[in-house]
């Protein structure tokens, strides 16, 4: 087994509003080894990219804080470490990609600015040429053709998919040991996200680097990752390797969710639907947060949080339906 | 120093209450002072103890009540003529309220119709009257009013119309980027699949949209209207002697600083208590209705 | 033969393109090409394909938003485009409804539940208000809303809950055919299901056709009778949904499906690999000569760059690529 | 660059031509100029000179004429009442009003800068909270009332400063600060709320993520993103300054643009009034069409739209 680069434990993160308390993730654990793809998928609210910003200490400011759990990184507890400490790693040892490429580059900077800023920053390079062969090199390694020309390029000038590849190259220039990925795909068209998707497997090859892949979906986690976690309601209801989890998926909530889905490779006559709607984070039924809309619920799942259970081979799942 | 924090939760959740409850109670200071300022408008005969306008030189210059050798009979002192201060200040609540209502009136109307109509219909139409309305938001009120102060003179007349003739311009132009908007909203488009006319449309579906954004402006005009009647006022364009204005108030006490500060400092004072009202009304108002808005 | 309800012929749509301050013209689009089409009674068809491929400009010359620059409509066998005023609204308008991709922005914030859905009714049918809300409520009940639902507003509604309002309204005025234009994608999983389910079963009780944008191809399978493939403002294949998933033609058909179906590396067999394009959608103001595709195409050959392919008719369904011709 | 430069250059020409027939217009509209300068002693032979020596005669559209053409050759007529060019007396007094707009626009905007740019950073924090404050004091207290008091107070009860003239830097120091304090809140509210805005964004959390510092983040990512806003309101911002120099002039008793209008009104001197104001508005256009250049050095999506 290679070795794990991150590992979180009873993460929990609330949202202090002025209409109360928030609690966007609430108890969660996992961790993600070298080469190795975790998908985290959910749906829109489960606490899926707070996660993401918890880890890398980015919360919005003020309002969201970290009230419990450890984040451990190569061995370094996140949460104990000083602004400046947890600056350096950010960017170098962990980075992440955003969702919509149209505005997460700064639309008055060059291309080539935005990632020298980032090497600059991280790697003690002398030399503006050297600075300038590492964003090229950065830019080779995210496949995007003749480097050079797009140096001077500011980011409205780029397509949709080509500047997800700048983020991406601005993520990996200073080869981080973890990357998230919050969707970075949702925004991109079918073959685009094809071609993104194959890419990262590809850079994965050459540098060996953990990825956490936050996702709503399916299709994208079954090509991309290797293991997965399902969140819900601001928990991790079940988590197991990614052919696990869709050949026999244990929760409830799971198996609804990839019933759900409509497939291409067969011809469904009627879909699985799932009823209701996700719970409120402002207040949270007692039980089990998804007992509301599931089928076969116990008497006590309305009262009693269900706990995790491993039922082997790291499948672990919190039902009270599971033995 | 740790990012994670140990945060007690019941506390932070009283400490919110506690804010709540705060924010509600410096609501009742701004609304108590507007009260006031409307009633007094209404019922100023009633309120004032004296008339606004009748010379009583043997009463000149008094202190207000409430200072060392001030006169019983003048809780705010008396001016240069020997007007009672307080009774000038209730009568002026009323040329203050009057203008800003009248030319927000006229304003809103005139920059909701063009600012509608400039966003729905877009192109050609929309970029002469946008460049139209950037050239009228970009020149002083002051100017015009002191343009039309020579020919027509000094009066409430004047200053209406000159807050009016390019007033209209800020209502335009932020009416006109919500329509914008609303054109290009999905059931714009869906009022015209189901076969919605134009008028219609405009009616039935941008102009209800932007009656938010609409009361924030007007709201906040209040405020402004009252400082530019005052300025107007104080400048010798506006309210012509005697009639009492708080802004020719100011500029009445200009010469006895020394000697009788009362008669600048109150109504002065009172210009900026009620606009300070306004402005924090229009702020919540506009907080509650609409926070997107925040820009303007 | 089939009993068609509306046919699209030889559509295109330009678009001039202007910039700078003067708005000089420096182009035209071509965001529609010659596009052909048609939707039977009762059935579905989808249009697919990527952003730019023209999918949501066709559908908006079917609801008139816009109208083709050639080509033309055909309802029942009459061309619309020939239709005055009066006779579109008296005879295509009401006929044919849409329900938009995003439920919160496709209906007005300040108008109430039972308003937004009689709208249709107000608009085109002089009837009694008595007589329009018992519609409403008859609708609501239709897409499993309840009576009391009518007088809440919009923003008091899940997503979910706004969908099933959007197409209670889309069949206020029973119209035969439905636009629905990406009606799931702006959901949560969890709730794209019910709101399938329900338009399938709405079609079947009404007999209505549905003229579906998607770019979800697996959403695709389980909803429509008839695909129309397009790439970049033209259809490159074109035909019946099981007959074209079973047995794809076209290269760009084969990228797509490789693209979005849900399968497990260790379940694809050892020949068959995932077929990644290279490069992007070229800009539609300067379109590729000969076929559109062969920029990307992994099969490209000489004469694709340079002769543009017919449409030709292949089984049971029609794919335009020199590999077929 | 050039050719946006160039387009924008002839719209201002043209908005000015607007302006221009504005004025025009307004002083027609606002009675007989004619009528104004009589004195009670004047005959009816006097009244019919007048008209004729001021072209008012002629039918309205070649007074318009002979009105462009003397504005063309700078040309604004006679003051009614020393007959002194009004060109002239405008170039007197406009070096005051200057000093007096340039140095408080120049206070308030780097104040605002910091103060904006701070509370945005600290939001609702208690320094956030005091630079609302001020702004909301600085929005509600009329300026000229302001003026009357820090009279009271500098120059009547401590005798620090002096309350009128402008005869050396002493004397601006009153009349600034109080110019700066009127305008400032307005900046200040703007920068704060783009500000605000553009540290929600994506970019900024992409910056944080890539470890840049805080100050970076702010004063490089931020700022220059942040500075397009106030520039796209500065019509607005420029509207307030002038309206605050005539009414500063006033209060001061400073002899610039803003007296002079004044005492024209007063007077009922049209020909002053009417060159004061048409300088002060083409100011306004020539100023809006410089930050609308500047505007295209920021933002490069401008610059590169007109290539």
């Amino acid at each position: 087994m290679s070795k794990i680069v991150l590992e979180v434990e009873g993460l929990r993160t609330s949202f202090f509003t002025r209409k109360g308390i928030v609690k966007a993730v609430d108890g969660v654990s996992f961790f993600v080894r070298e080469k190795e793809t975790l998908g985290i998928v959910g749906e829109s609210g489960c606490g899926k990219t707070v996660t993401g910003m918890s880890i890398m200490r980015l919360l919005p400011e003020p309002g969201g804080k970290i009230v419990g759990g450890r984040i451990t990184l190569n061995g370094t507890s996140l949460l104990e470490l000083s602004k400046r400490e947890m600056r350096n790693i950010r960017g170098c040892m962990v980075s992440m990609i955003l969702q919509d490429p149209m505005t997460s580059l700064n639309p008055v900077y060059t291309i080539g600015d935005q990632i020298a800023e980032s090497v600059r920053m991280h790697q003690n390079l002398a030399d503006e040429k050297m600075i300038t062969n590492e964003v090229v090199s950065s830019l080779r390694l995210l496949q995007i053709p003749s480097p050079e020309t797009l140096l001077k390029n500011y980011p409205f000038q780029l397509s949709g998919g080509m500047r997800q590849r700048v983020v991406g190259a601005i993520a990996m220039c200073c080869k981080p040991s973890l990357l998230i990925a919050d969707e970075p795909t949702t925004a991109l068209d079918a073959t685009i996200q094809a071609q993104y998707i194959a890419l990262f497997k590809d850079i994965q090859a050459k540098t060996d680097v953990a990825i956490i892949f936050i996702t709503h979906d399916f299709g994208v986690i079954a090509d991309m990752c290797h293991r997965v976690a399902v969140m819900y309601a601001g928990k991790i209801v079940e988590s197991a390797s990614t052919s696990e989890i869709f050949k026999k998926p244990q929760h409830p909530y799971t198996r609804a969710l990839i019933n759900s889905v409509p497939r291409l490779d067969r011809k469904d006559d009627r879909l699985y639907s799932i009823e209701g709607q996700p719970p409120s984070l402002m207040h949270l039924p007692p039980g089990c947060r998804f007992c509301e809309r599931c089928s076969d619920s116990l008497e006590i799942c309305s009262k009693e949080e269900p706990p995790e259970k491993n039922i082997g081979n790291n499948h672990t799942v919190s039902c009270w339906r599971v033995q | 120093m740790e990012y994670l924090r140990d945060i007690n939760e019941a506390k932070i959740e009283k400490r919110m209450e506690l804010r709540r409850k705060f924010s509600r109670l410096m609501l009742i200071i701004p609304v108590v002072i507007l009260a006031l300022l409307i009633l007094s408008a209404i019922f100023a005969p009633l309120l004032a103890p004296y008339s606004p306008t009748e010379i009583a030189m043997t009463e000149r210059l008094q202190p207000p009540s409430f200072l060392k050798g001030g006169s019983p009979k003048h809780f705010l002192g008396t001016d240069s003529l020997g007007r009672d201060v307080f009774s000038r200040i209730i009568y002026g609540a009323r040329i203050s309220l009057s203008f800003s209502l009248i030319v927000i009136f006229i304003t809103g109307t005139v920059g909701t119709i063009l600012g509608i109509i400039s966003g729905y219909f877009g192109g050609r139409l929309d970029s002469f009257i946008m460049r139209f309305t950037d050239v009228a938001l970009s020149i002083p009120a002051i100017l015009i009013a002191i343009i039309l102060a020579v020919g027509l003179g000094p009066s409430f007349k004047t200053i209406v119309i000159a807050s009016s003739i390019l007033g209209w311009s800020g209502y335009a132009r932020v009416i006109r980027g919500e329509a914008m908007r609303l054109r290009e909203v999905d059931f714009v488009a869906q009022a015209r699949i189901i076969g919605s006319s134009r008028m219609r449309i405009m009616i039935k579906h941008i102009f209800p949209n932007v009656i938010n954004p609409l009361i924030i402006i007007a709201t906040m005009m209040v405020g402004l209207m009252i400082i530019i009647e005052a300025t107007l006022s104080y400048l010798g364009a506006g309210i012509p002697p005697p009639n009492p204005s708080w802004g020719a108030m100011v500029n009445d006490g200009r010469n006895y600083l020394e000697t009788a500060w009362w008669i600048s400092f109150f109504p002065g004072f009172c210009i900026g208590l009620v606009v300070l009202s306004c402005n924090y009304l229009g702020d919540w108002i506009r907080d509650k209705l609409d926070p997107r808005l925040r820009r303007l | 033969m089939a009993d068609i309800l509306l046919e699209g012929r030889n559509l295109t749509m330009l678009y001039p393109v202007r910039r700078g301050l003067f708005q000089g013209l420096i182009g035209m689009v071509r965001a529609v090409d010659n596009v052909s089409f048609s939707i039977e009674r009762g059935k579905t068809l989808s249009l697919v394909g990527e952003s730019g491929a023209g999918k949501t400009t066709t559908a908006k010359s079917v609801l008139l938003l816009e109208r083709a620059t050639s080509g033309s409509v055909y309802f029942e066998g009459k061309d619309i485009y020939q239709y005055n005023k009066d006779q579109l609204k008296r005879e295509y308008r009401p006929r044919v409804q849409a329900v938009q991709q995003n439920p919160w922005s496709s209906m007005n914030p300040r108008m109430r539940v039972k308003d937004i859905v009689a709208e249709p009714l107000v608009v085109n049918a002089k009837q009694s208000k008595k007589e329009n809300y018992d519609r409403v409520v008859e609708l609501l009940d239709q897409v499993g809303l309840k009576a009391e639902h009518a007088e809440h507003f919009p923003h008091e509604f899940s997503g979910g809950q706004r969908q099933r309002i959007a197409v209670a309204r889309a069949l206020a005025l029973n119209p035969s055919l439905v636009v629905l234009d990406e009606p799931v994608s702006a959901l949560d999983v969890s709730i794209r299901a019910q709101i399938m389910n329900l338009l399938k079963d709405l079609q079947e009780a009404h007999n209505l056709s549905y003229l579906v944008i998607a770019h979800n191809l697996a959403t695709v399978r389980y909803m429509s009778h008839g695909v129309a493939i397009m790439y970049l403002g033209q259809i490159v294949e074109y035909g019946d949904t099981e007959d074209l998933f079973e047995n794809p033609l076209h290269p760009y058909t084969n990228a797509l499906i490789s693209a979005s179906d849900l399968k497990l590396p260790e379940d694809r067999d050892q020949n068959e690999k995932e077929i990644i394009l290279s490069g992007e959608m070229p800009s539609p103001l300067n379109p590729p000569t000969g076929c559109r595709f062969h920029t990307r195409c992994p099969e490209a050959r000489p004469e694709c760059s340079k002769i543009e392919p017919e449409m030709v008719t292949v089984g049971k369904h029609q794919v335009k690529c020199h590999k077929f011709v | 660059m050039i050719r946006f430069i160039l387009v924008r250059f002839l719209q201002t020409v043209l908005a000015l031509l607007g302006v221009i027939t504005l004025v025009f217009l307004l002083v027609r509209l606002s009675g007989d100029p004619a009528l104004m300068m009589m004195t009670s002693g004047s005959m009816e032979e006097d009244l019919v000179r007048i008209r004729q020596q001021l072209g008012l005669d002629k039918p309205q559209i070649v007074q318009y004429g002979i009105y462009l053409k003397g504005l063309v050759t700078g040309n604004l007529g006679e003051s009614f009442r020393n007959n002194r060019p009004v060109a002239e007396l405008i170039s007197e007094a406009l070096p005051n009003s200057l000093r007096l707009a340039v140095s408080s626009f120049i206070a308030s905007m780097i104040i605002a800068l910091l103060l904006g740019v701070l509370a945005a950073t600290k939001r609702d924090t208690i320094f956030d909270n005091g630079v609302k404050m001020l702004a909301v004091l600085g929005q509600a207290m009329p300026d000229f009332w302001v003026g009357i008091m820090v009279i009271l107070i500098f120059s009547v009860h401590w005798q620090i400063f002096p309350a009128s003239g402008t005869d050396s830097p002493k004397h601006y120091v009153l009349p600034v600060a109080v110019l700066t304090f009127y305008i400032l809140p307005g900046i200040m509210r703007i920068i704060r709320s783009s500000m605000l805005d553009v540290l929600d964004s994506e970019y900024i959390k992409l910056a944080r993520i890539k470890g840049v510092p805080e100050k970076l983040v702010i004063w490089k990512h931020a700022l220059r993103n942040a500075l397009i806003a106030p520039l796209t309101t500065a019509g607005l911002i420029l509207a307030g300054l002038i309206a605050g120099v005539v009414v500063i002039e006033y209060v001061f008793t400073m002899p610039g643009l803003g007296s002079l209008s004044l005492e024209g009104m007063a007077l009922r001197d049209f020909p002053v009034v009417q060159g004061v104001v048409l300088v002060l508005s083409s100011a306004v256009l020539v100023i809006n069409f410089l930050v609308e250049v500047l505007y295209a050095v920021i933002d490069p999506q401008i610059r590169y739209q007109y290539t």
